[in-house]
């Protein structure tokens, strides 16, 4: 089982990117779990969610409180919260920012792989949101999703020409970290 | 279902007490200390009786009503009504 | 309206009300006017209370007992389940006091008057609670003796003016709403008649308040039934910006 | 096999209402319930449901009018939540005593004061004596499952009870995951068209909850009884049905897993099971017995079953997500109380878990376990009400 963290703010689309990632894997023939932090926050608050992806049933109904995989949506989270919190070995922090890996230090050990999703999303969207971009680099980085089943994820959850050009910018991110590898 | 006023048995009961309408089982007529008594030469037939009695009580005919007692408690509202003082209300028995 | 046009038929008849009840001659009056194709809904109350307790079935026409806040709410619920079965040709009654109407009652009443649903609703307002023994009610008038409106020592009436439920369920711009007295049946029915006509497409709701002093109102200026105060105030359908 | 589908919990009551082809839905919204209500209305609106849906506007006329649209002789369902089943209890009392069997979603969740919208049972275990039957759920599938065969147990012409259907608000409402769709022609044959005898019908008037006057009303609570006590097999007969016509069911009213041979039992409700399982599945792997017994139906309390499931335990613990204040958990009384009609008496522990929200972690419930597999071993323990994951303990 992977267990997947992500740590966006309110608004930013962190409860759907955890349902695109589950409805790829699921898609896939998987089973998996989407759920939100389930709080009160409004628009703007850190909030998380989370994702199970298996090849089982999955019966665990508590929150996520060791990831494998930890999403940051925005960089000023750091600040506030320990994302690396709980992570397991081998653990994996992905986060959007212009800066590099090797600028970033947490308390548990954990590979950090950055994106400048910002301003991919800007390019393909024209707007800074991030949920779907910052997708592509956990496709390319980890195993826990293949990129045909999560374009068509994205493309079921937005449908149209939105969902095209969030198609757009998964693949940007995808190409990105595989051309950077 | 049939409606059965004296319940013998709890098959007798329907359920979430539905029960069949159209059953005035109490003759509310015993409730009258003063009856209503019609003059039929001065009924004019003008009908107020008839629609201010509160139980219905009051028959509408060719020439004049007819004052029937089943459920008649003697309100009296019929004789206050009567614009031809045809109504006069006399004590029970 | 020609009383001779009326019909025979008694819907309602043999309940337990006091002798002389007003209530029951509206009610009475409005159901040969409705007529036999009508479904009716009766909150906890006298109403309810005196004609369908077991084994004394009154009415002969279906009859659905609620609880006090929700007689429109009973009456939504019977609309839309008769509109999926496509028994549209129904009337759905909503009959209920002042206080079940104009006090505990009115959010439910404004939700289904402002959801357009199609119905008939008639407040009997005999202006105080009178089943539980003459308790004040919003639409108790200015100076009536109650027993619950002290208003300074030894002093029990009623200090504050009577609620103008008409002219609230008119601020709904519904299609008809009107006011009228028993004391006067060929306009009370007329105006059952008129509220009953305005269906179909339109999808109109109507309300009418019927005044019928309850037999047992203590009132400073006690009435004579025939006497009754009479207003008679009908509101055609207003224009969205319109006024009264 | 049925489409894969990945949903909440809150669309897959949405889902099994629209197979069981409810005819009207009234409902008022409430967090976490509100997506069931907004899901009906789409399928409303693009045509894949035939039903009216009543734009209530609270949940007071909502209840009203799922009990008269019953009346007039409609399939109806509403779905609510905590306080808004608080302001229903009314007539959920007034359905229930009218016999209208009307199915209801009561998304869990806890009541205030604190002031709060996460999940604890509270909310249902207030209306429990209400005349409702009580189904709890531990999963979206289960949920969308269990919702039509509600329908077919409360619309069985002996039993004429209305249901209410619980889900845990967020940990299944707000929570996607993979649901299979039922074949609505299965559906069809499990639940064929309600027609209820006593319908409203102006050739056949009828008064629908007549006054009772002392000498009559105690029997009208006597066959409400009755009925109830009934409806027991019919959830087992449901189930069971379910199960040849559709290829899921959930082990009747009380699952049995792992219980055969286990020293240490759990009685769970709700989300918590399922998490459970997983718990004892480790502790099994680690040659522990222990087991769970999962009571899916709640009222009627399937005193029967339990007794089976419990008899061989030599430690028993309840986990209540709700209090009965001045007393232990409600869930914790009624399986002492089961047990004790049948002469069964192991320690008994009550842990009071979860409540307003808080995580019930797999850990939480593998010490529960360890505590219960000592009180089996020592035949003693702390029989006082335990509340788990509690900050400060004082």
């Amino acid at each position: 089982m992977k267990e997947i963290r992500i740590h966006g703010r309110g608004g930013q689309g962190g409860v759907t990117a955890a349902g695109i990632i589950g409805g790829a894997a699921v898609k896939e023939g998987k089973y998996a779990q989407a759920f939100p932090a389930f709080g009160a926050e409004r628009r703007g608050a850190p909030v998380l969610s989370f994702t199970r992806i298996s090849d089982t049933p999955i019966r665990n109904r508590s929150q996520v409180y060791h990831p494998d995989i930890v999403i940051v949506f925005d960089e000023g989270l750091l600040t506030t919260v320990d994302v690396s919190a709980g992570i397991k070995e081998n653990g994996m922090i992905i986060i959007n920012t212009e800066k590099k890996p090797e600028d970033f230090a947490f308390k548990n050990p954990a590979q950090v792989v950055t994106v400048d999703a910002t301003s991919i999303s800007l390019n393909a969207l024209g707007r800074p949101i991030v949920n779907t971009t910052i997708l592509g680099t956990l496709c390319a980085a980890t195993d826990v999703i293949q990129l045909a089943f999560l374009k068509d994820a994205v493309k079921e959850q937005f449908g149209g020409s939105l969902g095209e050009k969030n198609v757009k910018a998964l693949e940007e991110a995808y190409k990105q970290y595989k051309g950077g590898a | 279902m049939g409606f059965i006023p004296n319940p013998s048995k709890l098959g007798d009961l329907p359920a979430g007490a539905a029960f069949e309408g159209g059953h005035p089982t109490t003759q509310t007529g015993n409730w009258r200390v003063f009856q209503p008594v019609l003059d039929k030469e001065k009924c004019k037939n003008c009908l107020l009786c008839w629609v201010f009695c509160p139980e219905g009580m009051i028959k509408r005919q060719e020439k004049c009503v007819e004052i029937s007692y089943d459920f008649c408690k003697g309100c009296g509202i019929c004789a206050n009504e009567c614009p031809s003082k045809a109504i006069a209300m006399a004590k029970e028995g | 309206m020609r009383l001779q046009d009326v019909t025979q038929e008694e819907l309602l008849y043999g309940t337990m009300a006091c002798a002389g009840c007003g209530g029951i001659i509206a009610l009475r009056m409005a159901l040969k006017v409705l007529g036999k194709n009508t479904v009716m809904v009766l909150p906890a109350g006298c109403m309810m209370a005196v004609s369908g307790f077991f084994p004394q079935m009154a009415v002969n026409i279906p009859l659905v007992s609620t609880a006090f806040p929700c007689t429109a709410s009973a009456v939504s619920g019977l609309v839309a389940a008769l509109k999926v079965q496509g028994k549209e040709d129904i009337t759905v009654l909503g009959v209920a006091g002042d206080g079940g109407t104009a006090d505990i009652g009115i959010q439910a009443l404004s939700g289904a008057v402002e959801r357009g649903e199609n119905f008939v609703y008639i407040c009997y307002d005999n202006e105080a609670y009178m089943n539980t023994g003459g308790q004040r009610s919003s639409e108790t008038p200015y100076g009536a003796r109650t027993t619950t409106t002290p208003v300074g020592r030894n002093q029990m009436w009623e200090d504050k003016p009577k609620k103008d439920l008409v002219r609230i369920m008119a601020a709904h711009n519904i299609p008809y709403a009107a006011r009228a007295s028993i004391s006067h049946p060929r306009e009370y029915m007329e105006n059952i008649r008129k509220a009953k006509e305005i269906k179909g497409t339109e999808k109109s709701p109507f309300l009418e308040t019927g005044i019928s002093q309850c037999i047992n109102m203590r009132c400073n200026f006690r009435r004579n039934k025939r006497k009754i105060c009479w207003v008679s105030l009908e509101i055609k359908k207003q224009p969205q910006s319109g006024r009264i | 096999m049925g489409k894969r589908l990945f949903l909440n919990g809150n669309y897959a009551v949405a889902y099994g209402v629209k197979l069981a082809r409810a005819q009207v839905v009234a409902a008022y919204p409430i967090t976490p319930q509100t997506k069931i209500v907004e899901q009906i209305s789409e399928f409303i609106s693009n045509g894949e449901m035939d039903a009216e849906f009543v734009k209530v506007e609270s949940e007071h006329t909502a209840m009203t009018a799922c009990y008269t649209a019953s009346c007039a002789g409609a399939r109806v369902f509403t779905a609510t939540s905590s306080q808004g089943l608080l302001y229903m209890y009314e007539m959920m009392q007034f359905t229930s005593g009218a016999r209208r069997p009307v199915v209801m979603a009561n998304a869990n969740r806890a009541i205030s004061a604190p002031w709060t919208i996460w999940l604890d049972h509270q909310d249902c275990m207030s209306t429990r004596d209400a005349g409702w039957m009580q189904i709890h759920v531990e999963s979206a599938q289960e949920a969308l499952d269990t919702t039509i065969q509600c329908f077919k147990v409360a619309e069985n012409q002996d039993i004429l009870t209305p249901v209410m259907v619980c889900l845990d608000a967020f940990v299944l409402s707000h929570t996607d995951e993979v649901v299979e769709l039922p074949e609505q022609s299965a559906i069809d044959a499990f639940l064929p068209p309600f027609r209820l005898a006593d319908a409203v019908d102006v050739n056949h008037p009828i008064t629908v909850s007549a006054g009772m006057a002392p000498n009559l009303y105690m029997e009208m609570r006597y066959l409400q009884e009755q009925a109830i006590q009934k409806a027991k097999d019919e959830w087992n007969k449901a189930d069971a049905e379910y199960g040849r016509l559709v290829g899921r069911s959930y082990g009747g009213v009380v699952e049995n897993y792992q219980c055969a041979d286990a020293d240490a039992v759990l009685v769970t409700m709700g989300s918590l099971s399922s998490t459970a399982k997983e718990v004892v599945d480790n502790l099994r792997a680690q040659g522990h017995k222990v087991g769970l017994a999962k009571i899916r139906l709640y009222r009627p309390f399937p005193q029967k079953e339990l007794c089976e499931t419990l008899k061989g335990a030599r430690a028993i613990g309840v986990i209540d997500r709700s209090n009965s204040f001045g007393f232990e958990g409600p869930l914790f009384s009624d399986v002492k109380a089961a047990l004790y009609n049948n002469r069964i008496n192991p320690p008994a522990v009550n842990y009071i878990a979860g409540l307003g929200g808080r995580d019930v972690t797999a850990d939480d419930l593998d010490k529960i376990y360890r505590q219960l597999l000592d009180i089996g071993n020592t035949g003693q323990g702390n029989q006082a009400v335990e509340y788990i994951g509690l900050r400060w303990y004082e």
